[in-house]
């Protein structure tokens, strides 16, 4: 753990005051960053396990049932297509956007560090839209999949003859295919959403902070830099929850 | 009233303690220095008698309750289990015995003296390296022994064990034996409806000479299978004289297999018990009626439990005595649904 | 990263390469990997095995996070104690994964034990 | 940031300093006493409520013992104070399994967890590693609200109709899933689950807090090599509940859908009440290796602050550094990580894969070494030592004793086969009370005792800790022992009666031993709370002549008697050396505090070494 221990202080040396304001110390952090960023990371570690818990028990119970409807058949509608059948279209949108958000996240964190508070506006609201726009086409997908019957506790996917994903359209009050489907689809990219929904609204509110001056003031912009470790790590979320159920 | 009554009591108790502690603390603190080392004499005298008191009894009682403990064990598989106890007890014992020891002694000799300096020792790489060899190596012991007897008792089971299934359920036990073909009826959870509790699938002819048990019996020194699960909430087949354990999970079959090997009327012997009975019980916390869940198991000859089982499969096979006349009752349509195929396509 | 610190114009234009370039690579493993996903379901699931495609889908989502965490989040030009100490605890992630998987297929197994 | 500044200037009035546009808040009851952000009132906060949960926790037992103890006397005193838990004088079925849960539940999480490393993180670390405040004030203070809420819901899932969560402490679905399964699965499971949510919240935020401070905050000359063990064993305690409790978050909520939304995760091929459930293709076994993957970190998140307060308390009283410094770091840090691998030894009976359950008895019995190296370099300190008896070093020795005694089992039930006999028996309930529950109680006291001054500035009553220490010690031996005897008698825990079992039904006396033990520890502890409650108030005081009582070498001593929100009047004390230089100049001072700086003989021999 103890990468290097610092074993002579030059700045706290110089440093007079009774009351030293908590970044002073960071010459004695074996990491070298602030103590801010150090409880994003560590709560960001913390939140990669909550999310790797749940993608082990999806995995388990999937690879304890018999069988499992085909992602290439599940989700394979578009908006404004119709009838047509586009597999993995509409999620690798969904990713792009995802990624183009945390782009500008990213830029946003940069302009921060050249304390260009345009930029940061700029780039901010970028991030925000693709947020928006990510959430608004998982509420599309949810509200696909809805329609065509899939609940928490039902899955109309069932194998056919052949044992393909078949889409089974009459209400049985039996699930044709595994039941933990749709319950596993739903809270996983449900608790993803939710994330995302958070991330958003820090995002809106750093903004906000921006816009009035607020890191202006205080001399730095390491709030974005904390608001965009969040927001990158639901998009590293994502890239796993896209292997997980769009891919496998 | 008597609630009253009962929390005076405890406070008075305490009140009395307390006041006595006071005025205890107050003659302590007006003896100064010299009360000091009086009082941490004293203390170390009493903490090391207390300590060894306890170190003794600790041991003597393991004898005073052996007899108490198990009997031995009445199967194959308890008796491997019982030889790893025993090994772990002896080390085990060594190292309590030796580091309590140890622990209470240090505080009566090294105890505080005013012009004595403690001893300046903060590190020793050859002690360190010892404590952490000797014990690595003990250990590597007991988790070789220990492995080698889980594989063993873990093994698949002979094919000539008899197969009993025992399927746990707020709050008792369904056993159900295989019957004159030796196999068990296929079941099928969608096929379970209050008249068939257990979803076993009467289409298929296996099921069809299937008892159900209202005691289990099993033969001495034959294999048994116990297949295993659960209608409701987990339960734990234990069968303690066995040392037999496994939980019944729903959704999800276990197994375990031993080899009885005293019967019962041996084990009234060796208890000499005349009333004793082998006993399953939960063993997984299953509500509110847990500690209730009660069968009786007995281990009889091989002729005993042949004869037992022929007349039970003939005569009393829950598809006869329950299941045919239901069937006829009801004109012959009881639910049969057999199309399954759905729900269990392999990979 | 300091913060009293201010971007110089190279180190800027560097920074914001580098993750341009991120964004670039991240974008054809994903478009990759749909192709694949297609191509495999219309072509070639007779001919190849389904563990391949799984492997290759595990590495290139493990590539994607890597370009995250190490430019996204700048993990990358930290400290190397922050590094380990964020890595090392993924380790039981993967005992956690190796355990599960082992005890699904156990079940798997068992579930077989009575189903026809 | 801000909030550090902001609390900074809220502390040091008139010292200025770089960021001054803040303003002086003037200290009112509620941000002083109630939302405090300073450590000291939260590590306070977390006590006190730790202890309410204790006194509750301690009282169910001594219910649930009375019934097990005396199966067939009626109580009406109890009836009369409990009301509908008992019925006619004795107590109900499921009111005892409620009581059961609960117990575990609170002492677990509530006490133990909470009122431990909550306590004493929050006091010891700033002070120890010379900071003035946690690194931020604000989530600290959030910490403990959120544990008051998730007491609160706690608390009041006793008064729903059927009673609070009656599932066992584990809560394994399906009993805690279906409501129709258990009384105590409605209602009270539902308020079990919100509460432990934000328990698991509030572990979160205090858990980030401890490690950047541990890492940041320390001051000039604190390297990690020279912390005190109290400060690495909350370091790594906060590691453990950063990386452990957010698989239990995941547990939690898998276990909230299959209760709300009628989802399979862990319920498949269910008939109940008569009925058959759609459920299909969950695995109950799953939630168990959830539940473990928190659980089993969570017992070290227990004992590791015990075993650093007791390294602590062992040095300084027996007036020798702590034997094997770097080596206990080290097993701390075994422990840690072993501690994460081997979550399945709880579940070797469950149906789980057998060849999987080989590799966790080899991971299990592998955390025998760290703790086998603990005890021998505490066995070691004492040696030749010069051993001041008091509350807090008694408490440390009684700690070593129920740690061996408690620990040398773990042998037996982390070796897969010899669970086959003891899961689930009285074995089990002896082998986890001596060494968590017992041994971080015993670490927890001495704890109090040993820091009783620096938290109130008056001194507790010695003599009463005596008796304290005494009663505890000898009879949670009495309770416990005897234990060992009814497992290896096969008897199942988690009965509510043994009469209907031949074989369980022969042991009244043991019972009835360990329920009288249990009440007179009970007792005891009253004892400690009326003492502890009296000595705020009324106990002897610390003069400003003697700030450090026990002659300790750490920093907390070089503070003033009760120090107020930044701990260090003027300057943060630099720090020159270890934190167990104790006797170590055969004939001057037997003990130099961490900020003396070295001598020119020391000086030279590190010049030397180098």
């Amino acid at each position: 753990m103890a990468e290097e221990t610092v074993l002579h202080h030059p700045e706290i040396e110089t440093g007079h005051e009774p009351f030293m304001p908590a970044d002073e110390f960071a010459s004695n952090s074996p990491m070298k960053v602030s103590y801010g960023k150090m409880m994003m990371w560590y709560f960001l570690l913390s939140d990669a396990f909550t999310f790797s818990a749940f993608l082990i028990s999806y995995g388990a119970i999937r690879m304890s049932n018999a069988w499992w409807p085909d992602p290439n058949h599940v989700f394979n509608a578009m908006p404004f297509m119709g009838h047509r059948k586009i597999p993995l279209g509409f999620v690798s949108i969904m990713t792009f956007i995802l990624i183009l958000s945390s782009v500008a996240v990213v830029l946003a964190v940069i302009e921060g560090h050249r304390m260009n508070k345009k930029g940061v506006l700029k780039w901010m609201l970028g991030g925000i839209i693709g947020g928006a726009a990510f959430l608004g086409c998982q509420a599309w997908e949810w509200a696909h999949l809805i329609e065509e019957g899939l609940r928490p506790f039902y899955n109309p996917f069932g194998p056919d003859e052949k044992g393909l994903t078949h889409l089974v359209h009459e209400t049985l009050t039996k699930s044709p295919g595994p039941v933990a489907f749709g319950a596993l689809f739903f809270g996983i990219t449900g608790f993803h959403g939710f994330h995302v929904f958070t991330g958003v609204c820090l995002n809106v509110w750093g903004f906000f902070a921006t816009l009035s001056g607020k890191f202006e003031k205080v001399g730095h912009y390491e709030m974005i830099e904390k608001l965009g470790l969040y927001w990158h790590f639901v998009d590293l979320v994502w890239v796993f929850v896209f292997l997980a159920f769009y891919l496998l | 009233m008597s609630a009253f009554l009962l929390i005076l009591t405890v406070a008075l108790v305490i009140i009395v303690v307390f006041q006595i502690g006071k005025s205890a603390e107050l003659a302590r603190i007006l003896r100064g220095e010299e009360g000091k080392e009086e009082t941490n004499s004293s203390l170390a005298l009493i903490t090391s008698v207390i300590g060894f008191i306890i170190l003794i009894l600790s041991i003597i009682t393991i004898f005073i309750y052996k007899p108490k403990f198990l009997p031995v064990s009445a199967s194959e598989q308890g008796v491997w289990i019982q030889q790893m106890i025993n090994w772990t007890m002896f080390f085990t014992c060594t190292v309590y015995i030796f580091t309590t020891f140890l622990l209470f002694w240090f505080v009566y000799k090294y105890q505080y003296k005013k012009d004595r300096k403690a001893f300046w020792f903060p590190d020793d790489l050859r002690l360190e390296l010892a404590w952490t060899i000797i014990p690595a190596i003990v250990l590597t012991v007991l988790v070789v022994l220990g492995i080698q007897k889980w594989f063993k008792v873990f093994s698949p089971a002979p094919s000539d064990a008899i197969i009993v299934e025992a399927i746990g359920q707020q709050f008792k036990w369904n056993i159900r034996y295989a019957g004159a073909d030796k196999i068990l009826g296929k079941k099928d959870f969608s096929l379970t409806n209050s008249d068939n509790e257990l979803g076993i699938n009467w289409n298929d002819k296996n099921s069809h000479d299937d008892f159900m048990a209202d005691e289990i019996v099993l033969p001495v020194n034959t294999p048994v299978l116990f297949k295993l699960g659960a209608l409701d909430v987990l339960h734990n087949f234990n069968l303690s004289q066995f040392r037999m354990k496994m939980d019944c999970v729903p959704g999800i079959p276990t197994e375990y297999w031993m080899r009885p090997t005293i019967s019962t009327d041996s084990m009234r012997l060796i208890t000499g018990n005349p009333e004793f009975d082998y006993e399953v019980n939960c063993s997984e916390m299953c509500g509110s009626a847990h500690y209730n869940m009660r069968k009786v198991l007995k281990v009889v000859s091989r002729a005993e439990y042949d004869k037992w089982a022929k007349d039970q499969s003939e005569n009393h096979s829950y598809y006869k005595t329950v299941v045919l006349p239901a069937m006829k009752e009801k004109g012959g349509e009881i639910s049969m649904n057999t199309d399954t195929t759905k729900n269990n396509i392999k990979h | 990263m300091s913060h009293g610190h201010i971007l110089g114009d190279s180190e800027y234009k560097s920074q914001v390469s580098a993750v341009w370039k991120a964004t670039l690579y991240m974008g054809i493993i994903t478009i990759v990997e749909v192709v694949i996903a297609l191509l495999w379901m219309n072509y070639l699931a007779d001919s190849l095995p389904r563990l391949m495609l799984n492997v290759f889908f595990i590495v290139a989502s493990a590539l994607k996070a890597f370009f995250i965490i190490a430019e996204f989040m700048h993990l990358k030009y930290e400290k190397r104690a922050l590094i380990i100490s964020l890595a090392v605890p993924l380790v039981f992630l993967v005992w956690a994964i190796i355990a599960f998987s082992w005890e699904a297929s156990a079940w798997f197994h068992m579930k077989g034990l009575v189903s026809p | 940031m801000e909030q550090t500044i902001e609390k900074i200037a809220t502390a040091d009035h008139g010292h200025g300093i770089g960021h001054h546009e803040e303003h002086h808040h003037v200290e009112t009851f509620i941000n002083k006493y109630i939302f405090s952000q300073d450590h000291k009132m939260i590590a306070r906060q977390f006590l006190f409520t730790g202890m309410i949960w204790a006194i509750i926790g301690g009282l169910f037992s001594v219910l649930f013992r009375v019934q097990l103890g005396w199966p067939d006397a009626t109580f009406p005193a109890l009836e009369q104070l409990f009301g509908n838990w008992f019925t006619d004088g004795k107590l109900d079925p499921n009111a005892y399994y409620m009581l059961v849960t609960m117990h575990g539940t609170i002492m677990v999480f509530f006490v133990l967890t909470a009122g431990l490393s909550g306590t004493f993180a929050n006091f010891l670390i700033p002070l120890q590693i010379g900071a003035r405040d946690m690194a931020s004030g604000f989530i600290n203070m959030l910490s403990y609200w959120f544990f008051f809420a998730s007491s609160v819901v706690m608390f009041s899932s006793f008064f729903v109709s059927g009673g609070a969560a009656s599932g066992g402490w584990t809560i394994y679905p399906p009993l805690s899933a279906l409501p129709q399964a258990s009384p105590g699965s409605g209602a009270g499971m539902t308020l079990w689950l919100i509460s432990m949510t934000l328990f698991i919240g509030s572990t979160l935020m205090g858990g980030l807090n401890y490690v950047s401070t541990v890492l940041n905050l320390r001051t000039k000359g604190m390297d990690l090599f020279r912390m005190p063990l109290t400060v690495w064993a909350l370091f790594f305690t906060a590691i453990i509940g950063i990386l452990s409790f957010p698989v239990l978050v995941s547990g939690v909520v898998l276990l909230v859908f299959d209760r709300t939304l009628g989802t399979s995760f862990y319920l498949s091929d269910i008939y109940i009440a008569g009925k058959a459930l759609s459920n299909s293709g969950g695995s109950p076994i799953l939630f168990q290796h959830l539940f473990w993957f928190l659980g089993h970190p969570e017992v070290y998140i227990v004992i590791l602050p015990a075993m650093g307060m007791v390294s602590e308390i062992l040095a300084t009283n027996s007036r020798k550094p702590i034997f094997g410094y770097k080596a206990m770091v080290f097993s701390i840090l075994g422990i840690t990580i072993l501690g994460f691998i081997v979550w399945a030894h709880h579940m070797f009976m469950s149906g789980m894969n057998p060849f999987i359950g080989s590799v966790f008895t080899l991971f299990t019995l592998l955390i025998a070494i760290p703790s086998a190296v603990k005890v021998f370099n505490w066995l070691t300190t004492l040696w030749r030592g010069n051993i001041r008896l008091n509350s807090a070093s008694l408490f440390s020795i009684g700690f070593v004793s129920v740690f061996i005694s408690g620990g040398v089992t773990g042998i037996w039930l982390g070796n897969a086969i010899i669970d086959v006999q003891l899961h689930d028996t009285y074995f089990v309930v002896a082998h986890f009370h001596i060494v968590m529950g017992i041994a971080a109680f015993f670490g927890m006291f001495a704890g109090v005792y040993h820091w009783f001054p620096k938290m109130f500035g008056r001194f507790m009553n010695e003599t009463l800790g005596y008796v304290h220490f005494f009663v505890s010690f000898i009879g949670s031996y009495i309770i416990f022992w005897p234990m060992h005897y009814l497992g290896m008698s096969g008897v199942p825990r988690r009965y509510y009666s043994f009469k209907e079992f031949q074989a369980f039904s022969q042991y009244d006396d043991l019972n009835k031993i360990i329920s009288m033990g249990a009440i007179m520890v009970f007792i005891a502890q009253l004892l400690f709370v009326a003492n502890f409650v009296y000595s705020i108030y009324r106990g002897r005081k610390m003069t400003k002549d003697n700030l450090n009582p026990w002659q300790s070498n750490t920093l907390e001593w070089t503070t003033d008697v009760e120090p107020g929100h930044g701990n260090w009047k003027g300057a943060i004390p630099t720090v020159y050396r270890w934190a167990y230089d104790y006797s170590k100049n055969p004939t001057g001072a037997d003990f130099t505090p961490q900020n003396v700086p070295l001598t020119e003989e020391e000086l030279a021999n590190e010049s030397k070494k180098h």
